[in-house]
Formats: C-alpha cells, structure tokens, sequence
C-alpha cells in the first residue's frame, strides 16, 4: 500500500434537509489504490461519494484532496483538485451529442487522456458520436459516463455503481479498465453491487451499513471469511 | 395575386422590420429559458432599460457616433442587469419559484424606472444616418426599419454559430441538463449561468433600445414587450434559436398583415396565431432539437 | 373600529369636526395614467393653495387614493376613501370604467362624486343627485370638431381611426354625427386594438389606399404619441390633415410627438393658450408652482375644486347629501381658465370648445387656439 | 411445446428503426403463459426498445403484437396495461413527489377505466391501502410507506418500481433490468418475489446480471444488434459460441468467496 | 432525471406532502381543530372589521377560491395555468347577467356561475390538457387572453366599461337583499367555504391522487393503465367550475366586473398566489392570494402609488425566506415533530 494518501475522509457527516444521513465516516484512499465500498441499499454510498465530489454539502468533519482541504467546497473546486466521477445514474448530458459530451469534460492542461483514447478504449462510443446523450441505451451511457471523467485526467476516481446496466463483457472491460489506471497510480473509490467486478479491481474494502463504516478489511481477508462476508453483506 | 403583393409590399416588409426587432428581443428570453431553464419574467423590464437608455442619452436625432456608444451601453447595462438576475435566481431551482423571483424583479424595476424617467410616454428619435426614407412603390418608406431586419439577420447567424458549434455552447446545453454534473467535470455553473443571462439580457436591452424609435418608451411597455417575447418564444419552440427566428417573423406578419387583412379581429389575432400552432404543433414549430430514451 | 353589521354604512360617518371638509382625491398614481393622475392632482392643489387651504371656511382635508390603471385597482381604492377615509365628497376618476363601476357605491353611499376626467356618455346618461363632471362627454368633445372638418374637406373624404374600447367608440360616433350631419363623407373607419397597437404601418396603407383627404383619430397617452409618429414618417401626414379631440395632442403626448405633430388640428375645452385673464393668471400660477403648463386634465380638476367650493358656500349642511344637493344649486362658474361654464341638466359641463392647431412657439410645441367653436 | 394455443406473447416480424439505426430487426417471439423467459444481450442490443414496443410506449416500424389472443399492435399502452401488459422501466421512473404508499396506491387502482372518483371513500381506500402495504411488504419497504420517493436511494426506488408491478395484478410483466443497483440482498429477495409469483403470470425479465438469468429463466433469448441470434434452455445458451463472443466475454464463473488463496 | 428534468417546462417540484390515506395522515384531529378556530375568526370578522377592510377580506375569500382553482391545476396536477380567469370571469359575467335580467339569489347565481365555468373549462379543456408544462401554461394564457378581448368587445356586457348595475344578492330567490357590509361578507365566505371544502375533497380522493400522479409522471400513470387524458380533463372541468363559483363570488362582493378582472395581471397574480402560498397545498395559496390583496390594495393605498413595488418586494423576499411559500412553514414544523416521535 501507498503511504501518499490521495483522499481523506475524517469523521465526515452528511445528510438532506432534515436528515442526518452519514454519520462520523472516516476513510483514506492511497495513490494506486482501489477501494471498493459496498453496503445494502440505502446505506449511504451514493451520500459519500457526492458528499467528497461536494455535490452534497459536509456537515461536519474534513475531506482532503492530495491533502488539499476541499470540504464543503463547490464541485468545480474538488474537480479541480483532481476528482473526477462517474455518478449514479450515470447523468450524461442528454441534450448533447456523444462527442459533445466528451468535449467539455476535456481539460485542456492535461495531455494524459484525448477523445481518440477514449472511443479506442471504447470503440462502441465511436460508433454513436453523433448520438445524443439520451439516445443512448444504458450501457452506452455508462461508458460515455466513464469517458468523460476520465478526460479530466484525475488523481482520484469516484466511481458509483459503474457497472449497472453493463452487459458481463463490458463489466470485463471496465475491470480491465480500472486495474489499467490504478497501475498509472490513480485512486479509486468504488462502489459496487457487483461483488466479481469489486473484488476483481479493488486491494481494499469499506462496508457501510446505515451511514456508518462497519468494516474495513484487505479483499483477499474479507473473501477468506465467508461467515462475515454473510453477515455483512446477505451474502455467502 | 400579384397586385396584392403590389398592394402589401409595405406592409410585408414591415412585418419582416417587426420582426426582426421581436427576434432581437426574444432570443435573449429563448436563450436564457433553453439554456439554463429559467422563465425570466423581468425580461420586458430589462429590454425597456434599453430603450431608456435611449430616453437618457439621445436628445433630438443622436448622431453616428451617439447611437452606437448608445448601443454599447445598453448592452452593458443590460449586461449587469443579466447578471444580478442570475446570481439571484442561481440558488432557486423550482421554475414556479424563478417566476414569482423574476416577475417580482420586473415591478421593482418598471417601478424604479418610472420614478426616474416619469410616467408619461418619451419618444426617442431615430439616429440621423438612418433617418431617411426610401421610396417604395412610389411610397415612402424609413431606412431605419430596413436596418432593424439587417441587424436581426447578423446576431441570427452570430449567435447561431457560437451555440451551435463551438465549446462554450456545448458547456451551456449542458448546465441546463445537469448543472451539478458540469459543476462535477470542473466547470463553475455559476459563471456560465451568469454570462448566458448577461447575454440574453444585453440582446434584449439592446433590442428595446433599436425598438424605442417605433414603440417608444414608457411604463406598461415592459408587460406587452414579455407578452410578444413570450408567444414567439413559444411558437417558434422553446430554447431554440430558429424557433425564435421563425416565431418572430411569424409574430411580425401576424401583427402587420394579419390586422390589415382581417381588421375586425386584430386584437385576437395574436393570441389566436398562437392557440393554433400550440393545437397542432404542441412543441412549437421549431423546437429545439432532443431525443427522450425508452 | 366598530363592526360592519350595522343597517345602512355612512351614518356613523360623524366627520370628526364641522369645520373640516374630507375630500378624497381618486387619480392614478402608477401605472400609464400616472401623469394624468399628477396633473390632476397638481391641479387641484393649486386651487387649495390660493385658497389658503379653505374652502368657504372649511378646512380641506386631502386624502388621495391610488386609482392604478383600471377598475380592478380603482375600486378598492375608491371604496377606501368612501368606507375608511369617510370623505364627504370624492373628484378626480381618469378611466370611465372605474367610473362606471363606482357609480352605484356613490348613490348607495350617498356621497358626490365630482369626475374630473372620465368621459364615457353612460355615466351621466341617467343623472344621479350624487354624480358631477367637470370634464366633458366623450361624444361631445369629439363632435365639436365635426362641422370644421366637413367644410375644410370640402368634396373629399374623411377616414376615421381609433383605439377599441368603448371610448374610442364613443368619440368616432359622436364626431361621425356631427361630421355627416354637415355634409361630410366617410372613406372609412378602423378599430386598433386598445393598448396591444404599436405599428401602425398596415393601417396607415389602409388609409393611404382609401384615397381619404383627411383622417379624424382618437388616441390618448402612448398610442397618440406613436401613432402621430409613425403618421408622419410614413409620409401621410403630408398627404391628408390630420384632426382629432384634443387628447391625441394634450400634455406629456405632444413633446413625445416633437415635429410630427406639427399641424394637427384639435377639438377641446381648453387650451392654455386661450388669452383670457382668467386663464393667463392660472397659467403663470401654475407654472410658477410646477414649472410647467397646466394641461386640460390640470384644468378639469381646479375646476373640481372650485365646484366644491361654490357646493359648500350654497350648503346647509357639510355631509354627502348636503353637498351633493348643493351642487345642483351653484349657477354659473365665471371664473373658470376654460371661459364660463354651468352644469346642465345631466350634471357634465355647458361650455365652450376650441379649435386648436399644434403650432411651434417659441421653439415649444404648443395648441395653439385658433377661435372658439360656436354651434 | 410452444404451441399457438400456450402462447400468450406472440410477436411477429417485429422492426422499429430510429431513423437509419434499426433498434429492433424482423424480432420473431412467443411466450408461453406462465413462462419465465429471459431476454439478454449486449447494451445497444434493443432490449428495452422491444420492450417499449411491446407496453406501448413506442411504436412499430412493422410487425405485428398479439397478446393474449388478442392483435394489440395498434392498442395505446395504457390499454396494452389494462388488459395485463405491463413493465418495469430499466431508469426509474417513479412519482417522486408522492409518498411510497401513494405511488404503489396508484398502481392498485389501476385496472378501472373509469374515470376515477373525485371525492374519497373511506372503505374503498382502507381497501387500495391494504393492498398497497401488502406489495411493500412483500419487497420490504413496509417500514417506511410515507416516505417520499423522491427521497429514497437508487435500489431503494427499485424495490418500489416491483412493488409497482406487482401491485398491478398483471398477466404478463415485463422486467427491465430489476435488480440494477440492487445490493446482493435485496437481489436475492427479488429472485424470491418471482419464484414465488403463481404461474398464470408470466415473466420476462432483461438482465445483465447472469446470476439471475440462470437462476430465474427456464428460456433464454440472446438479441443482439437488433436481431434475435439464439433462443433455447439457459445451458444451452450459456455453451453457444455466437452468445459467448456477443455477450458473455470470457466471464469466468469462479466462486466469489472461500476461493482467495 | 436529468433528460425529464429539461423537457417538463414548469413544474412544481416541492408538492404538499398532503396524505391520502387516512391511516397517514398526522393528527387528523389536530388538523381539524385548527380549520374550525380559522373557520371561526373568519366568520366572526364584521363584529371587529370596519366595511373597507372587510370589503377587502370579501375580496381576498372570492380571488382566494380562483387561487384554489389554479393550485388545483399548478399545484396538484403540475400544470401551470394562466387561464383560470377566463372561468372565473365566466362565473362572474354570467352571475351578474343573471343578476340582472334574471334572479337577485346568491344561490341561483352560484349555481350557474359554477356550471358556465365548468361548460367553458370543458369546451376549452379538450384542447388545453393535451398539452403539458410551459406550452400548457401559454395555451392557458392564450385561453384567458381571448376570454378577456371577447368581453371587451361584447357590448352586450358593457365591453371595456364593464358590466355595471349589478344588484345586491340576496340568499334565496325573492329574498332580502344584502346590502350589509357584514352580511355580503357572510355570504362571501360561504362560498368560499364551499369551494374549499370542494379542492379539499376532490385532492384526497382517488382522482386527486391520479392528479398528483399526471404531475408526477403522466408517462408512467399512461403505462399503469390509467387515461390521463380523462383524468386531466375531469380534474381541469371542475376546477373551471371552482374558478366560476370564485367569479360568482366576487361579482357578489364588488356588484361589477370589467375586462380587466380577466387580465394578464389578475391571471399572474392568481399563479403567483399560489407560489407564494406553496404550490400543492391548498391552504398555503389562500394566504397567498390574502397576501397579495392586502399589500396591493391594502398597504398600497397608504403609500401613494408603490402597491406594485412592494408587491415585487413581497415577491423577491418570499422567494428567499419562504422556499416553500406559506405552507412550508407549518410543514417543516410539523416534520420535525413527527421525526420527535
Ligand atoms: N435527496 C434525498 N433526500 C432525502 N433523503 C435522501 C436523498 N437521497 C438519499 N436519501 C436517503 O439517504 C439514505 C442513503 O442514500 P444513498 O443514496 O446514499 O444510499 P446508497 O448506499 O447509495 O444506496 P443504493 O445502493 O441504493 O444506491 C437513504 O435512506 C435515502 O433514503
Ligand atoms: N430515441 C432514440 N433515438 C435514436 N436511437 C435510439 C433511441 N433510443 C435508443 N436508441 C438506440 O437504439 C439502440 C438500442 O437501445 P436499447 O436501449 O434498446 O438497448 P438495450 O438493449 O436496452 O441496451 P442496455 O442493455 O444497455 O440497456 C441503441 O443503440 C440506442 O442508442
Ligand atoms: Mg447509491
Ligand atoms: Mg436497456
């Protein structure tokens, strides 16, 4: 494990209007890392994830960015600290084309990540550049999502659910994807129903249940101890 | 047939002169709704600025160089006043509530403007290099009114070209669809959100300003400017730039032809234009262009 | 205080002391009559100020209310004055609509009602103890100019233009009667619709291919001010006169029109240039107090006040019923700017009217009279 | 056994083109009553275009419908729903101003063409509430029916977009991607709801999720690129070539857990 | 979500969180309690008010039943609308036309105000809910629009001057007219009560729960098998006649009505009411629409000529202080104490 922290999570607690929804969370990801979060629905991910984007804005506690302070700070900021995400739902721009899409989300400064790299990674997106957003079936969305947070060229991932609605093949390549850019030493938050594609791609993982982190172990661990894993999880 | 036309030529191009101004106009309300999904009700408020600008700065014909410095004005006036309503609608997200916001902003000002300028109606002239007639099938006809249409055609195609093919227009489509997304990839809406406005409100104060010489300028002008604003913006279809064009032009023809042909009904008319293309083109005529999945 | 359950209202109406008349001055201080309603009220202020705020002894308190631009506004602000204020005697009213849908609050309250502007025939048509003008009957106004026009048009025709609402209705009629009835033809006639017009140009085209030799209009405010505009620039005005009742000229309307309004010929019961001592001290007064020329409206409302004035030297007694029967009484005002004048038996004004024509003076645009108008 | 007498889906030639992109190609399909079919394939396939024809929501390019016996091609799709038709959508699309409960509510009322009644009736709503609670149960939202949609997670709305379904009584769902976004938990639950569904309904259900199609399918169609390329038993499927190099990648199914070395 | 969000035009997204069912909603009891104490202030307000202000309380109940009318459509359908003026205005003509060459009743005035606005509302409401959002809301403009010019060139009803020389209502045909300040009121608030009492129902029964639905996602109720046409329509029909019964009322208390009470203000007034008040509940925009009223004709009278500018003040503070109009304040307070327990 990296000891250069890319993200810090300290007692962090977030919530919608009138409720409280995570409480006192606290999780590190290091440069090269992938850690995978997992929880039933409802626990409180999807809260986390946008929480640190700053899509949701911290009640208490401190984010920190390659050890930049960014808690509660707008969007544009964390993304400008080097988050990129790919959110629940994968929100495209519905009304913009394929290649539009990919457009804006290029930054200029960074020379790592190009359109053409993107469609070579996935061709399927090539395919449909004229496409509008929301012309798109699931799994194209999905990509187009990955697509364009990559061609922020970030430190730190965030990746929400980025396997639903992904045919196995595609999930396959997205695995091969995330493994990619860890290797280039990026950090990866990941959360995941998909328990293959979790343990596949991450080194780490965090359970959440009811906006706590309940456990927190290396993959390989958590996969010896089925019993946990069930009890945690439903699953086993 | 012929002779009609013979007979109408006036009136045809007049129609195209109204019409052109009314593009002005709306665009900037059509801009700012199908780009950052806000109604700007105070819009009628913001393009009589405009024309007050032209109350304050001319005083008989204004000269060349006057009229244009005027313009600047406008635009930057209109500008500014772009922006506070941004700021001030950017944290309100329900369309109900930006209505009650911008409409509530357009009393205040009318009212202010008319503790400034009074409430009687100022007419402001028309610069002097445009203030000769032509003459039209033997009648004469203002220059002016030909240089409304020029100047309709031009922002058409500017405006045309920078939504629609670059980067920045991309941005803009795309805050309307999801402004935390864009905030997400690095961009602040903010900014986005107040340049769209500010420039939809300098087309409209410039356009209420080229629009004063022929209504005028006085209280009450506002109401009936976002009236007219507002059908073309939806009988054309909402947040697209042709369908302002083509909406305008048809609100032109309607409000010169249309009253001359069929007098007894001219004050139905505009709302009636209106009824019929929603009955049977409920998205406009031309409407922006989208795609809905499954 | 009190509850609103007793039988009839105004008869706990004790107005404080005897010696202090409550009058409430209803004109429109927003919306696009506010400049109207500013004459109005200049008007009527400066009749108090050479009164030394005394009225035949009385003390006159003013209490204005905001009209807006139409009834919905109107209403509730008149019923203030009538309901809360207690005034003994309400003037002002701009638009005959509110006027109209006043009328019946006055008789049932029993509380004179001096209009000092609206002209609609209906409101005096059947005439009330309680209801007066000052101002003028909308088909009089505009038949006074008719047997001018049809002489100077001689064989040629006439086309008539006006705002649709039923003023304009009533102006084209009354001037249409009088017009035909001495000789004159009519080439035409167009209804625009009222406060939506704001380009002319299809109907100028209309009245250019009519062949009309003179056109009469009715419009007031922002519609004359653009319509005498675009008359001119589309070169008409070089074709066919122009004529009109005053108010397509009367006050801020005639500086917005500038020099396209130069030559139109007017109907009205006033003029500030008419040369009469009377009207030359009123208008150095006037000016001297607001630094600008008293308008008709400005006119129509000291009127008003000097109709409260002679009402409550004739009264015996200083409540609604009281004035009003004193009104009927007043005889003959000699003192008026506009020339002597009366109330007839409908209760509007027995004057006279002018034949003015904007001319430039002194580098101003002014309605210049031309003589008096005799039938 | 798929005679024309078991059959209660019978689609023939069935094509539906965006412009030049052909989303649905000549789809020839029966169902039987009472099956638990599958329908898989890669993103873009047209899976939930076919659906969308199928409930109404899109039309026909060609091809004809026949539900129940009965030619339903030109039938709107709240008839379609009417008769038993009825879908899940793979985004959610649920009245997220209004509280679980009503949503579900809604769903119960459904089979009235009537207009609805404007004024309440306290028997005949205890008696839509009761259903309603009976649905939430039965997916386990029973604890929170006043919440508003609008605030519950991702799979939290899934589990009402079934809850829905359900309470529609109907002859025939369609599943679009039910149990996306669903944690492994509430996926096993959902597996439970179908297995436990009496046989006169039918189900076809689109999902990517493999677990769950060889867990729940007794048939499996493969769509691919608009066009059906395989139909048969679920190992038949899972051996076929042109299904593997179209879907399956070289997905390995080894065992999640006690398998780490 | 983002897709749906940029083509529903104008939406209310903050609905009521008005309950269905009887086993959710909280404190039945309670709620009841409070109608009947606000029943009672307003029913005792012409032993304290003098005849002004109460003429204005008259006025603000009448303009406060259109309000309900246009929440029923905005708020609770979703469907933004400008044209409940031309209903109301059809209650008020015909009312005061009846009251004229017919019938002095209330009642009888009630009656068939409320049905020629239901007729109207019908006829015109085939053609406007085929439409949604922002094009409805421009149809529903356009509707008030010509409603308004059609009376203003109607000479039989006066035209531009308006309908004048309505008498006083009496109660029952053949009664005693009501010229009391007090008793005019009375009946006033009847109505009114009526009206409301009417929303009320029609929000809590299965239709208002289909209403809810079509502003939710009238795809999906199409996809549940419901026709969203006939509920829109049905919903639109009878709140046209909840805007005549508003009409008859205000004819009741101002014995006139002119074009201008069908105008492009009256009809953004009523919209904003409803935004102001909290889009969805019913309560909420009453306040509103009280609001409204009383800065405009109330405070305005007494600051010469600023009515509107402090009525845009009203409305840009709201907007700021109030994010979910009146009615959210009771809401957040109430939620909090359903979350105590
Ligand atoms: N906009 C919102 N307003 C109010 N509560 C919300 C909102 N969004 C989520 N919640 C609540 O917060 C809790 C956590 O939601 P979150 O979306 O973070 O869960 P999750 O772990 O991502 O679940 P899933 O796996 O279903 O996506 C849930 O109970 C949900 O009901
Ligand atoms: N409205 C539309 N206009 C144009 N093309 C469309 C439209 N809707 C869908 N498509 C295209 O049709 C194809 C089929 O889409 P569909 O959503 O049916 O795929 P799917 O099989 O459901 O995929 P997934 O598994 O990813 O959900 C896609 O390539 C998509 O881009
Ligand atoms: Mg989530
Ligand atoms: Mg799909």
């Amino acid at each position: 494990m990296n000891a250069h922290q890319l993200l810090e999570v300290e007692d962090l607690a977030a919530g919608y209007a009138g409720s409280r929804v995570l409480d006192g969370v606290s999780l590190t990801v290091g440069s090269g890392e992938a850690v995978a979060l997992l929880g039933r629905n409802g626990a409180g991910k999807t809260t986390l994830i946008e929480t640190v984007m700053g899509m949701v804005t911290a009640m208490d506690g401190h984010v920190r960015i390659d050890g930049k302070d960014v808690t509660a700070k707008p969007p544009h900021v964390v993304s400008q600290a080097g988050v990129g995400i790919v959110p629940q739902g994968r929100r495209v721009f519905a009304p913009l084309t394929v290649e539009e899409n990919l457009e804006i989300a290029l930054r200029k400064r960074s020379g790592d990540w190009t359109i053409e790299r993107v469609y070579d990674l996935m061709p399927r997106l090539r395919e449909r550049r004229t496409n509008l957003g929301s012309q798109l079936s699931g799994g194209e969305q999905q990509m187009l999502a990955i697509g364009r947070a990559l061609l922020g060229s970030p430190k730190l991932m965030l990746l929400d659910e980025p396997s639903d609605g992904l045919a196995p093949k595609v999930v396959e390549q997205v695995g091969e994807i995330i493994l990619d850019l860890t290797d280039t030493g990026m950090a990866i938050l990941i959360v995941e129903q998909n328990l293959h594609l979790a343990f596949t791609v991450s080194d780490r993982l965090a359970i959440m249940r009811k906006g706590e982190i309940v456990h927190e172990s290396s993959v390989v661990d958590f996969r010896r101890d089925e019993q946990l894993a069930h009890s945690l999880l439903g699953v086993g | 047939m012929l002779a009609w036309f013979d007979a109408n030529t006036a009136t045809i191009l007049n129609g195209l002169a109204l019409g052109a101004v009314l593009f002005l106009i709306a665009v900037g309300l059509s801009l700012v709704f199908g780009t950052m999904d806000v109604l700007n009700l105070a819009h009628g408020a913001v393009s009589l600025m405009g024309a007050y600008v032209g109350v304050a700065m001319y005083g008989a014909a204004p000269t060349t160089g006057m009229f244009f410095l005027a313009m600047a004005i406008a635009a930057a006036v209109g500008f500014a006043a772009g922006g506070v309503l941004a700021t001030m609608v950017s944290p309100v997200r329900n369309h109900l509530r930006q209505a009650l916001l911008t409409l509530g902003m357009a009393l205040i000002v009318a009212e202010l403007l008319q503790e400034v300028f009074g409430p009687e109606v100022r007419s402001v002239p028309v610069p002097e290099f445009l203030s000769s007639t032509v003459s039209l099938m033997g009648n004469p006809y203002p220059v002016y009114r030909l240089a409304m249409v020029a100047a309709g055609i031009v922002v058409a195609v500017v405006l045309y070209i920078v939504l629609e093919r670059t980067r920045a227009g991309a941005i803009v489509r795309a805050t309307v669809a999801d402004r935390a997304m864009v905030e997400a990839i690095g961009i602040r809406t903010k900014v986005v959100l107040a340049l769209v406005f500010g420039g939809g409100a300098a087309l409209a104060a410039v356009g209420g300003l080229l629009a004063a010489p022929i209504l005028g300028a006085q209280p009450g002008l506002d109401d009936q400017i976002l009236l007219l604003a507002l059908v073309i913006v939806v009988i054309g279809g909402l947040g697209s730039l042709r369908g302002a064009l083509l909406g305008a032009l048809v609100v032109g023809q309607v409000q010169t032809i249309g009253v001359s042909v069929v007098n007894e009904f001219a004050s139905f008319l505009l709302f009636a234009a209106l009824a019929a293309v929603l009955l049977f083109r409920p998205q406009g005529l031309l409407p922006a262009r989208k795609g809905a999945h499954v | 205080g009190g509850g609103s359950l007793g039988n009839a209202e105004g008869d706990d109406g004790a107005t404080g002391s005897t010696d202090t008349v409550t009058v409430g001055l209803a004109v429109p201080q927003s919306g696009v009559y506010a400049g109207l309603g500013e004459d109005m009220t200049q008007g009527f202020e400066l009749y108090l100020e050479q009164a030394d705020n005394k009225l035949s002894g009385y003390d006159i308190e003013v209490v204005s209310a905001d009209t807006g631009e139409g009834p919905q506004t109107a209403i509730p602000a008149v019923s203030r004055l009538i309901q809360q204020e207690q005034a003994d005697v309400v003037t002002g009213i701009v638009s005959s609509a509110t006027a109209l849908g006043l009328r019946d609050t006055f008789v049932q309250a029993e509380i004179p009602l001096i209009i000092a502007n609206a002209g609609a025939d209906d409101i005096t048509a059947e005439p009330s103890p309680y209801i007066w003008r000052t101002s003028y009957t909308n088909s009089e106004v505009s038949g006074a100019i008719g047997k001018h026009v049809a002489e100077e048009v001689g064989d040629g025709s006439v086309y008539l233009i006006a705002a649709d609402y039923a003023a304009g209705q009533e102006h084209v009629n009354g001037f249409k009667e009088q017009f035909e009835a001495a000789g004159g033809k009519v080439a035409g006639e167009t209804f625009t619709p009222f406060g939506s017009t704001s380009d002319w140009q299809p109907y100028l085209s209309k009245i250019r291919s009519s062949g009309a030799s003179a056109v009469f209009a009715f419009y007031a405010g922002s519609e004359a001010a653009n319509f005498v505009q675009q008359y001119s620039t589309f070169g008409l005005a070089e074709e066919a006169q122009l004529y009109g009742n005053g108010f397509i000229v009367e006050g801020d309307v005639l500086q917005a029109q500038g020099e396209a309004a130069l030559g139109i010929q007017t109907s009205l019961n006033y003029s500030p240039t008419i040369d009469s001592e009377v009207n030359n001290k009123f208008v150095e007064a006037y000016v001297a107090a607001y630094d600008e020329v008293p308008t008709v409206y400005a006119m129509q409302s000291y009127d008003a006040a000097a109709a409260i004035e002679a009402a409550l030297e004739a009264a015996d007694s200083v409540d609604g019923p009281g004035i009003a029967a004193a009104l009927s009484e007043v005889g003959e005002f000699e003192n008026s700017p506009r020339g002597s004048w009366s109330f007839n038996e409908n209760h509007d004004p027995d004057q006279n009217y002018y034949l003015r024509e904007v001319q430039e003076v002194d580098g101003k645009l002014s309605n210049v009279v031309l003589r008096e108008i005799q039938d | 056994m798929t005679t024309t007498d078991t059959s209660i889906l019978d689609i023939r030639d069935l094509t539906l083109s965006f412009g030049s992109l052909t989303a649905v190609d000549r789809v020839t399909l029966r169902v039987d009553e009472g099956a638990r079919h599958a329908l898989i394939g890669p993103n873009g396939a047209g899976k939930s275009t076919l659906f969308g024809v199928l409930a109404g929501r899109l039309r026909a390019t060609s091809g004809q419908i026949f539900f129940n016996g009965q030619d339903v091609t030109a039938l709107s799709e709240a008839e379609r729903a009417r008769n038993g038709l009825v879908r899940t959508f793979q985004h959610s699309s649920l009245f997220l101003g209004m509280s679980v409960l009503d949503n579900v509510g809604l769903a119960v009322e459904r089979s009235t063409s009537q207009p609805k009644r404007p004024w309440p009736s306290r028997r005949r709503d205890r008696a839509v509430t009761d259903a309603a609670m009976t649905h939430l149960e039965s997916v386990g939202l029973l604890s929170r029916p006043s919440a508003l949609c609008g605030a519950l997670s991702h799979g939290e709305r899934r589990q009402v977009e079934v809850a829905m379904v359900l309470a529609c009584e109907p002859r025939m769902v369609l599943f679009d991607e039910p149990t996306a976004g669903m944690s492994v938990a509430e996926t096993n639950r959902f597996a439970e709801i179908v297995e436990s569904l009496p046989r006169k309904v039918t189900v076809v259900v689109v999902e990517h999720d493999l677990d769950i199609v060889f867990r729940l399918a007794e048939r499996v169609s493969v769509l691919a690129a608009g066009k059906l390329i395989a139909d048969g038993t679920p190992e038949e499927i899972r051996t076929n070539d042109a299904v593997q190099e179209a879907y399956l990648g070289t997905s390995s199914n080894e065992a999640l857990f006690g398998a780490a070395s | 979500m983002s897709a749906t969000n940029t083509l529903s035009g104008l939406t209310a997204d903050q609905p009521g969180t008005t309950k269905l069912f009887n086993t959710g909603a909280p404190r039945p009891a309670f709620r009841l309690f409070v109608a009947v104490v606000i029943l009672l202030i307003l029913v005792a307000l012409p032993f304290f008010l003098a005849p002004y202000p109460l003429s204005l309380a008259g006025r603000a109940l009448a303009f406060g039943l259109l309000v309900v009318s246009v929440d029923l459509l905005t708020g609770v359908m979703g469907m933004p609308s400008l044209g409940q003026v031309a209903y109301f205005g059809a209650g008020a003509y015909t009312a005061g036309l009846v009251g004229i060459h017919l019938s002095s009743s209330g009642l009888v005035q009630l009656l068939i105000g409320t049905l020629a606005g239901a007729a109207l509302a019908l006829l015109t409401g085939a053609v406007a809910v085929r439409t949604a959002g922002i094009v409805f809301l421009m149809i529903t403009l356009a509707i008030g629009e010509l409603a308004h010019i059609g009376v203003d060139s109607l000479s039989v009803v006066g035209a531009s001057n308006g309908l004048a020389g309505i008498p006083p209502v009496s109660v029952l045909p053949g009664g005693e007219p009501l010229t009391v300040p007090g008793y005019l009121y009375w009946w006033v608030l009847a109505v009114f009560v009526i009206g409301f009492c009417a929303a009320v129902i029609l929000n809590r029964s299965p239709l208002g729960r289909s209403m809810r639905g079509v502003r939710d996602g009238e795809l999906r109720l199409r996809a549940l098998g419901q026709n969203t046409y006939s509920v829109k329509l049905i919903a639109y029909t009878i709140a046209g006649g909840v805007a005549g019964a508003a009409g008859t009322a205000w004819v009741a208390q101002t014995q006139f009505i002119s074009p201008g009470d069908l105008g492009f203000d009256m009809a953004a007034f009523a919209l904003l009411s409803v935004v102001l008040g909290g889009a969805g509940s019913l309560w909420g925009p009453v306040i509103g629409a009280g609001l409204v009223i009383f800065v405009r004709d109330w405070l305005g009278g007494y600051i010469e000529g600023r009515g509107t500018l402090l009525l845009g003040v009203v409305f840009v503070i709201a907007v700021y202080v109030l994010p979910r109009g009146v009615a959210g304040i009771k809401g957040r307070s109430l939620r909090r104490k359903s979350s105590d327990s």
